[in-house]
């Protein structure tokens, strides 16, 4: 045979039609039907980890020139950093007591968790892949697609973060998503914990029902973006005097634009691979309902952006594309075409006004509308699998007997354990995160200084410019708005506001 | 010698230079500008925040002529740079001290 | 099981040597079938959703940076508008009545359309994916590979209208190319429809056959965008006094060779993926031909380029590559790699010469040579299975028995039979848009006002500046030559045929 | 059936319990089976495919603005030039009698090579894949797979060679490249060669093991690249006249970042697809394996030139990336997770301290790393397999049965083996290499002129600025610092050591 | 009719235009400019090699005003640009020969 | 007080701010321009269309100096920028008539 590759001798010659034969067939058409879920499950998951170039040009061209050395270096690190905490300690946490998978033959190893039953609260087996037998085919293939879940939500907190965050808090930030924020939550939802046991513990409809992620992964990294917002304060002259918000215009919306477009690439990833394997043939509804809430979340922010201001605002229509996209990841599998269509219609909705809540009201500066798209528009994702879930779809979910339906269809306690898991997203995420850094900023500032930040921070923590060969220009195209016109003669009333 | 400096409109810079070719000038050095006039620019909205977009892209021409010639440059530059619309630009002169041209050493009008 | 997955329940248990057991095995073994073509399918579905990307980058990169913003805004607007108009009508008129489609396991509720047995005009089923029982795994699947297929049709104009159309005009033509250009002429090749069965009806070949699109996306592209170029007339100083072309040199080479890169990759799920399933084994000589008719084409523009220019133009060698990847889309499937080399080659002459054509002489300014790349090289493809099919594959194709042979195999039917589509798919697309737009020309402006189109169009139609942070030199390197030298002290002669 | 695809009929009907109906399900069986493993061969291809936009990016951003654009046009000419060179004899030369490929339904034809069973040196079917029978669906396919290998080494000799080759010079390297220098040496390894047949013929371990192209790929990419480097000699400016090295930044880091993930999810291709075939289980493994020394190859060079630097370097921690990439491409099947995450660690030791040695010692100009990251670490990559391989896989490899083990797990012989086939690769790489390119220099120049490199390559050789609308800087930040300060009055000392 | 240039930090060009368009000048022509004053840059590493960072980003802001005007336009930028750290900039006068409104036709102090 | 004002070749960058190093200058202020002198550009072809490429890229060096150093200066920017080729460039003065230190508030001479 072939150098360098050994596949299974396959059966050239003839069966006998005897029990021993048959028993070879079996096992040849079981080894099939692992093999394409192993293919759909490796190839979805490659999908998702491309999406950390979608998300790379995303934010770095909503952000400055002067700190695209900082933003693009950010999402690198977030990757290998967070990936390693994730290796060590965070895939055990989440889904060290999850037991055999169904589509990918069966990988018993991961069958030790803290917590009894149905009260599931930490995963115990696979450290470092090596303990409780994790080397293994399965286990491999089911860590490389949900490690690129978990690499998600450390990428989405570079949003909100930017262009003030140093890089050592940011390294602190992705190495507890990975080993501690996004696992724990993920393990609650998906490692057979305790907010997907709800159903059978307390009867609460399915448990919380979380396709693909808009809670565990978008929500979680949207929660956590707050807290870090919060605490480290909006960027120098985002707020003048009166209050009112200034515009920092991103350097390169080709960059924003691509990113988006890369983002839906990948998330054809996301979403139709949840079901871990291809032999589930509703990936094809999926992949569509994902694309439809996508374009109506695109088309209301575009048409309300041009109706209010006058004029189609580019990245505001992003933004509205990626919020349908976050929407429709939780409900993806168990809604029609038109209620895919109405979620990302009304994830654009909440994504336009969210942005206006947080910059003009809340005064959280966030340079890419992270809090927003994941935060709002994930919990918004939860919400709607309790209310448009046709049961269609989920058949014994979270081993509660029944498809999943939600409030239009009949079941108004899928709705309930929805609301539950929204709120627990919420406290773990944005509390352990605020508590953490609360410390943290005490202990080490969290911000760079300001003649960094005001000079740029790609040469003061990389050393290097990002364009060298291009001519910056000063100043946002933003002037002065705060002095009031006085004839010449006058003393000048130059107002030194700025530090 | 005089140095005369024109701002123009960027794409009134095809023309303008088309018409110091015509005049035959020593040579063109344009720099890349930014500017407003006496007409403050407008507002516009980005991501629900209002900016001003006060200075507007310009072009910055550098040409040294003799003192004989300056008027006749300073009028075909203004006409070839005219669009009667706001933003049109300026043109001002500055007397040299000295000129030298550096691959020849050669000084003073020589050099232009 | 597993949280979140319902794979079928895998038989681990042993299958007795009954009639039942057998069944049992024989369902299996089939659903593992429209398995793995439901995974290719999807997967090269998503490769073709992803091309969106490389026609952003592409057309962004060959038209100045002034208009950057408003290039890519065109780009992601057209995949969300087209979406929804296909989503709502455009399906539905092209595979309305397409009826069951093998490999996805019999699609059976596609099966109603206008027009008789092989007359069919026009689709009547799966309105907004729900009406005629379209809510189904198979529809969905097959939706999606279709509507990405639309798209690709609908980025081609973007290419020839740039730097001049304005936004409102531009999302007309985008629900036009969703609701009515591409489904009509799609249903007539692809959905059952009178071009299909001129084979059976009068017996021309196997009807018109179009393996991948050459005539069905990138000819109806190419066309359309024809007509808009010609109702919309050249960009300001696009042409000298004198009738000569003056040069707009692109923005961003390195946009343009990455965007020809990523078409690349691309196509790899537009060709292979057009058979549906990867139970055809056929996926893989349709991949190298591809590559090969990219390569040959590219390597021809270069060679012409660098003889007879002087130096190799490297967007004229991308077009190349471009030229010869339209037109082996339809002929891959159907001939040997020798002659997919030849096909590229051909592309490769055409879209040289094609591009000067336009440019020079038909005075139709294209500024990225969309009408060259898609229109004339979406034709040759036609043409070129009409030639060079070698017969050894298509049994069978549109009904026609035996397998399809081009002129070069001793079948001239087929040829004529490619005629009649390229010139059907000319009229339809370039007529349909010629007529709608020049009644919309008359009733509003398609062009954006002069003084927007110097200054730029990203600013005054969507707010913003697409690179803010640098500074972008004035007008074109090329200086105003229309201007004959006269020595000082003579009045200026300096002209102002510029409005 | 729906038009333009002709799936084999799936088995609808009753299959009855007799020998003829096993045989039907065993033969369908047998073709699932060579559908997924088409499916995962294909798809893993693309993947590989698509990595030259990653290289694109990558090194167009390690190199300056002034010449983007002919870095660009090198990488796109090198897939076609390559491409056509392996078409014609390359694949015949390194696969011509490679024999049946089992995963691929035994492709038979290529079975004749030159040199006797055990010591074959060079293959001789499939030339223009029309010799030999080379026209059949496995072969093709299996072209498809091993041409974008290729490729990849034509496009590593890009980042050492660049800012300075002429582009007539650099299509000759990449024709030899895809014609002579990959293949002859790809034979030795994959094609049934002689080093790959060391176990069975002269009982040294499995003879040469080489999963995935550590040193087929790599670094046979990587000393070609060190041979060019040297006969082209540094770039202008590069070194002072004390000998140290002068910095010439990258002119876009986000390229660069951008281009290093494009790599990443590319070569979730490379490694997992060289299983040719889904149904070997392993991939799961091998793609773990594979982010995991990425990581660790990240995180040594982030920190090592934090501490060394004082600040950690963007573009050094992405080299430490890729050559976590370039390192377990080789062992990356046969080694556990943990092992993968030490082999990826000490590949970031080695191209940080490696690209210090060709800069400041050897003075070879390396301008992205390439020879320190491809050659260096795939000669490591090599030792790797010969260290860690810990017998968990490879069974009867090369034809030698049991599995593959490393010294650590008691066998030295592999190791021999490795240091044979490193040794092997670098003399025939970087030999043929400085032999032919030696008498080329003599005949006719390999460099640009000075003028030409000091102005920018982009004008002079393709006519066209890469950025015309953006503004350039002029010479790089660093000033001449050759300059010791002295009062003015005395006459300047104004070095003139550039030409 | 005088031209002030100014050297100020990219940073201080909003406060700086501010400043001026309180004192209503007849327009403001900003070009992006490198510069470095007494205290000479700093090295960075890239890849292990050294590099003199010397020239760091400053805008370079022209206004042309009456004579009279100088002093107050000159001190009301010193003041708007004022940061107290290194680099803060300088400013300097030219007086023009003249100068002309291209849309206008206008010359001397009425062109401003 | 004296306005240096050199227009020179890009790549000469370097050497010409190492010579005013090495004279100890008050600072140098560059901005990025284009330009030709006599020589007109070439032509390139950009898809079949010919289009003329005559501006090239152009450093434009300021250097504020006494009145005593400004032959030192010009003589040693014109030494370093030398290429013996077409474009070296062209250097020219102009007197200041005031120049203010904005950190210290320092004026004239002192304000170098
Ligand atoms: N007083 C001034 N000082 C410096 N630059 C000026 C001045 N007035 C005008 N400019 C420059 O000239 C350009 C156009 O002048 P502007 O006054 O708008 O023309 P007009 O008002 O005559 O239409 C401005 O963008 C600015 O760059
Ligand atoms: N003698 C000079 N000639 C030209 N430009 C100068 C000169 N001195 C300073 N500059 C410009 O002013 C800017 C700041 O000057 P600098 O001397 O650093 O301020 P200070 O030393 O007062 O803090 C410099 O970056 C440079 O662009
Ligand atoms: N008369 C002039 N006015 C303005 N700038 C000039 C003039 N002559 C030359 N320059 C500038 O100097 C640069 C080089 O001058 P050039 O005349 O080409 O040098 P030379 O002809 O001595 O080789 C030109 O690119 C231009 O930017």
């Amino acid at each position: 045979s072939l150098t360098g590759s050994t596949g299974t001798q396959l059966t050239k010659d003839q069966i006998p039609v005897t029990q021993v034969g048959l028993n070879q067939l079996t096992s040849q058409a079981t080894h099939s039907e692992v093999s394409i879920n192993l293919v759909w499950l490796l190839m979805t998951g490659f999908l998702v980890l491309f999406m950390q170039v979608g998300f790379a040009f995303l934010v770095t061209g909503l952000t400055r020139a002067k700190n695209a050395g900082h933003m693009m270096m950010m999402n690198i690190a977030a990757f290998a950093v967070a990936f390693i905490a994730y290796y060590a300690v965070g895939f055990a946490f989440q889904f060290g007591g999850v037991g055999a998978i169904g589509n990918l033959g069966g990988t018993g190893p991961l069958s030790s968790a803290f917590g009894h039953g149905n009260a599931g609260v930490l995963g115990l087996h696979g450290f470092f892949l090596q303990s409780g037998g994790a080397y293994d085919v399965g286990v491999m293939a089911f860590f490389l697609f949900q490690v690129v879940f978990m690499e998600t939500a450390g990428y989405i907190i570079i949003g909100a973060i930017a262009e003030r965050i140093n890089f050592r808090t940011f390294l602190i930030a992705e190495l507890l998503m990975g080993a501690l924020i996004y696992p724990v939550y993920g393990m609650w939802m998906w490692g057979g914990g305790w907010l997907s046991k709800l159903g059978v513990s307390h009867g609460i409809g399915h448990g919380a029902v979380d396709f693909a992620g808009s809670g565990v992964v978008h929500a979680t990294g949207g929660w956590t973006a707050l807290a870090l917002a919060i605490l480290l304060g909006p960027r120098i002259g985002k707020y003048k005097k009166d209050g009112t918000p200034r515009a920092f215009p991103g350097h390169n919306l080709s960059y924003v634009v691509v990113g988006t477009l890369i983002l839906v690439f990948g998330w054809m990833g996301f979403n139709p691979g949840s079901t871990f394997g291809a032999s589930d043939l509703r990936i094809g509804i999926v992949a569509v309902n994902t694309l439809l809430a996508a374009c109506f979340g695109f088309v209301f922010a575009m048409s309300w952006t041009w109706s209010k201001w006058g004029k189609p605002d580019i990245s505001m229509s992003c933004n509205g594309m990626l919020a349908g996209l976050v929407a429709i990841t939780a409900p993806c599998a168990f809604v029609a075409p038109w209620a895919s269509a109405l979620i990302g219609l009304i994830a654009g909705v909440l994504v336009c006004y969210s942005v206006e809540f947080f910059d003009r009201i809340a005064k959280v500066d966030d340079p890419c509308g992270a809090i927003s798209v994941h935060g709002v528009c994930g919990a918004w994702g939860l919400l709607a699998v309790g209310l448009f879930a046709d049961g269609s779809y989920g058949n014994g979910w979270n081993g509660v007997p029944g498809t999943v339906k939600g409030l239009f269809y009949g079941s108004g306690s899928q709705l309930t354990a929805q609301v539950i898991d929204m709120a627990v997203g919420f406290i773990w995420a944005f509390g352990i995160t605020f508590i953490i850094f609360s410390i943290v900023k005490r202990w080490k500032p969290i911000r760079v200084p300001a003649d960094v930040e005001l000079q740029g921070i790609d040469v003061p923590e990389f050393g290097a410019y990002c364009y060298p060969d291009f001519v910056l220009s000063s100043e946002t195209p933003g002037i002065g708005e705060d002095y009031e016109p006085v004839s010449v003669g006058g003393s000048s009333a130059g107002g030194t506001e700025r530090t | 010698m005089k140095l005369i400096v024109a701002i123009i409109k960027p794409h009134r810079a095809d023309e303008v230079i088309g018409a110091l070719h015509a005049l035959n000038v020593g040579g063109i050095t344009l720099t890349e500008a930014r500017g407003h006039g006496r007409q403050r620019g407008h507002t516009e909205v980005y991501r629900g925040a209002e900016y001003q977009v006060d200075l507007v892209p310009k072009s910055r021409l550098e040409v040294i002529v003799d003192d004989a010639d300056v008027d006749t440059v300073v009028d075909a530059i203004a006409k070839a740079a005219k669009t009667d619309t706001i933003g049109d630009g300026k043109i001002w002169t500055v007397t040299l001290d000295s000129l030298l041209r550096i691959r020849t050493g050669e000084r003073g009008s020589d050099a232009i």
